[in-house]
Order: structure tokens, then C-alpha cells, then sequence
């Protein structure tokens, strides 16, 4: 599974991209960041506020219960701010 | 048509692009959004515009696609600038042309409501007391969620 | 700011002169009216435009300053041409500038609204058929309607 | 008093403009079309429907019953087409 982050969560990471391989029981993008944020501090420390960010799966919105397959893109970031 | 570049644009060489030859455009609106110097109390020396690449293009097209159900549009184009950008510089133009007055302005104004709110861009500010990255405001939340269909 | 003129116009140019050095301003709009080749069942050919010296720019001022009243915008241009205008050319063109793009949006399309109800211009069509006067909409009415305070 | 015509006003009527001393009994918008429209059978004519016709005196937007003086200017046109 491929994981990018952007914006304060990727320096707050310090990675914008990681490939990961979740163990089979996470099946949806809540369990995902449950278990991304133990990776590192550095995770816990971006991921501690889940309601401060925004998913997108395979580059479309995705909400919390979306279900993952091991081969999606799943990006984490905050609320856009463009134009 | 979407267009996500460095590079700065010319409003009107694009506008008469998208109207040349085109005799049933009666009206053509363009939204410019420009940096900002005053974002809070620190005075802000630059911006620096990150963004998702693959899926900024995938949003914009699907945003276009929707102002185009909507109104009869004779044709539209977004410009989104990425990279560092300083006070005065030109960060987004949205152009839309239609043969009506009230569908250019109106569906120009859906597009730059719903890119402030959908397309995955990012704003790091560089002001005279250190880099920070800009919240997304309340106020542009309410703005796209106007043009929720009842 | 207010011009009426048998010349054409130039609005990147126009634009830039409007946000040059005003590094508060986050949006600037533009609306730009052109000929168009189908009012009717015939071919549109020309389109003269005359209008009333004098009462032009009273009127356009008047309604300038009522954007400004209600917007908080940094600046405006009218611009409207008169005269002979083929199809494809620009007639007229309406810009704001606001440190928000609500404001400059909302404002151009006011400004444009009540140009065409309150501004006095009139359009003599030459079509394949002969001349023709323009006759005003009562959609046109409806849109300078919406902006009464209630 | 200065009279201006517009648009087909001035073509039907075949003036630009003219200068006009109509009685002291026309003391109002109503009463100096009523007035000029007998002055000549293309008067007749442009000014026989009050209802396609707009009038400003001073360069401001008046009623019929706008109240007249002797050196008013006063404009006779279509609805505005412009934009």
C-alpha cells in the first residue's frame, strides 16, 4: 500500500511517501491511521488529531469507514487551501 | 481545460484563446486570486503553493465537468500555480464563456468556490516571523456547500 | 473609474494597472460582454452603439459608487465601448478588485446587472435582414431587480 | 427647454435633438409629450406608445409626473440596451 502525505503532515513526518504493508486485519482507513500512528514518533505526533485530516484513496475523498485493498494509494493530508 | 504550471499567464491572450472564432460567447468571466501581504498580523513575504499531483488534475476535471452540467458553458479554463509565489503574483485564473452574462459569472464563481474547498493544493506561508501552513477557513466551506443541490 | 470609448481594450493590461502595487488585494473579476452572431433568427452582421453623453458617466458613476457602498472593494473599472463593433469584439468590460474574491465577484456581477438596465446605450443590430434596434429583456430587468434591498 | 431623442426615438423623429418653448401650462414629463407629440406627423409617431418610452431630465431617470422648468434638459429614449 502506497501512503503519501502532504502539507504539515508531511514535515511533521518528515516522509511525503512510504510504502506499507498493514497487517490483514486493518480493512478500512480509520484502522489504517490507527496503525500508521504507531510507526514513529513522528507519526503519532501528526496522526494524534484525526479530525485535522483529510483522506483521499486512490485520489478521491474517502471518509474514515472507506474500505482498503492492499494495492490502493492512500493520501493523508489537512483540509485544502488552494486558490 | 486545467492547467497546473509554475509559470505565470496572461488573462487576456487566454481569454481571447478561449472565445477566438467563437461568435455565440456573449460574456467571459475571469477570476485572478493574487498572493496576499496580510494574512494576520505578520506580514507575509511569500507563498509556497504544494500540491497532489494526479489528483489536483482528476479534482479540477471533475469540478469543470460539474459547472458544465449545470450551465451552458461555451468553454472554461483553470490555471492553478504551484511553487513559490510572492505578494502581488497571480496564483489562480478560472475563465469561463457561455452566451450568457449570468452562466459565465455564476459558473466561474461555483468553479473558484469549489476549487478553494476541493482541490488538493496547500498554502505554506513565509512571513516575517517564520514559515506556517494556512487553515482552510470556515468561510469557504459555507461558500461551496451554497451550491449544495437541495 | 469610468471610460466610454470608440477604442478597444486591453485587459490583462487593465488589470494589472488595477492590482499594481495593492498587495491587499486577493481577488480581482472580470467580466467582459462581446458581439455575438445569433440574436435572432438572422445573422448578425454589426452592432452601433450609442449612448448619452454626459448621463453614460453620471449613471456608471452612480452605480459605481453603489458597489463601493456595498462591497468593500479596493477598486473598479467600466470600461464600454461605442460605435461599430463587428462579432467577436469586445464591448464592454466590468473589473473589481477586493481583498476577497466574494466581494469581487459578487460586485462584477452587480456592476454588469445594473449597466444593462441603468446605463444608457443602445444597440443597433445590422443584421442580413436590415437594422434593427435592440429591444431591452425583461430578464435583464429581473437580474437588476434582485439587487433592491429589501 | 433641450430636447434629446436616442436610438429609434431620434431615428423616427429624425432629430438628435432640438429646442423646444412649449406653454406655461406643460409643467410636467406627461403634459411636454403630450405637447410633442403634435409638433409633426414623425413626433406623432415615435412618441404614440408612452409605455416603450424612457425619459430623463437632467440626465436622471424621471417619471411622468417629474415636475418641469423652462431650461431642464430632457432625454426621450427606448429602454436601454446596452452591456
Amino acid at each position: 500500500m502506497k501512503i503519501l502525505y502532504f502539507a504539515w503532515l508531511r514535515s511533521t513526518i518528515g516522509l511525503a511517501q512510504e510504502t506499507a504493508t498493514p497487517p490483514s486485519d486493518i480493512t478500512n482507513v480509520s484502522d489504517l491511521i490507527d496503525w500508521l500512528r504507531e510507526l514513529s514518533p513522528a507519526h503519532t505526533k501528526a496522526l494524534s488529531d484525526i479530525s485535522a485530516v483529510r483522506v483521499a484513496v486512490n485520489q478521491s475523498f474517502a471518509s474514515l469507514d472507506y474500505p482498503l485493498a492492499s494495492d490502493d494509494e492512500v493520501a493523508l493530508f489537512p483540509p485544502v487551501t488552494g486558490g | 481545460m486545467i492547467r497546473v504550471q509554475k509559470e505565470d499567464f496572461d488573462v487576456a491572450a487566454e481569454m481571447s484563446r478561449l472565445t477566438e472564432g467563437r461568435h455565440n460567447v456573449g460574456g467571459v468571466t475571469a477570476f485572478v486570486g493574487l498572493v496576499r501581504d496580510m494574512g494576520g498580523e505578520d506580514k507575509i513575504k511569500a507563498m509556497t503553493l504544494e500540491h497532489y499531483p494526479g489528483m489536483t488534475e482528476k479534482k479540477l476535471s471533475e469540478i469543470e465537468m460539474e459547472a458544465r452540467k449545470r450551465w451552458p458553458i461555451e468553454d472554461v479554463l483553470i490555471i492553478h500555480r504551484i511553487g513559490r509565489l510572492e505578494p502581488g503574483e497571480r496564483i489562480v485564473l478560472v475563465l469561463t464563456a457561455s452566451s450568457h452574462r449570468k452562466a459565465a459569472i455564476e459558473s466561474c464563481q461555483f468553479l473558484i468556490d469549489w476549487l478553494k474547498t476541493d482541490a488538493p493544493f496547500w498554502k505554506l506561508e513565509e512571513t516575517t516571523e517564520g514559515e506556517n501552513w494556512v487553515k482552510a477557513r470556515d468561510s469557504d466551506n459555507d461558500a461551496t456547500r451554497r451550491w449544495d443541490k437541495n
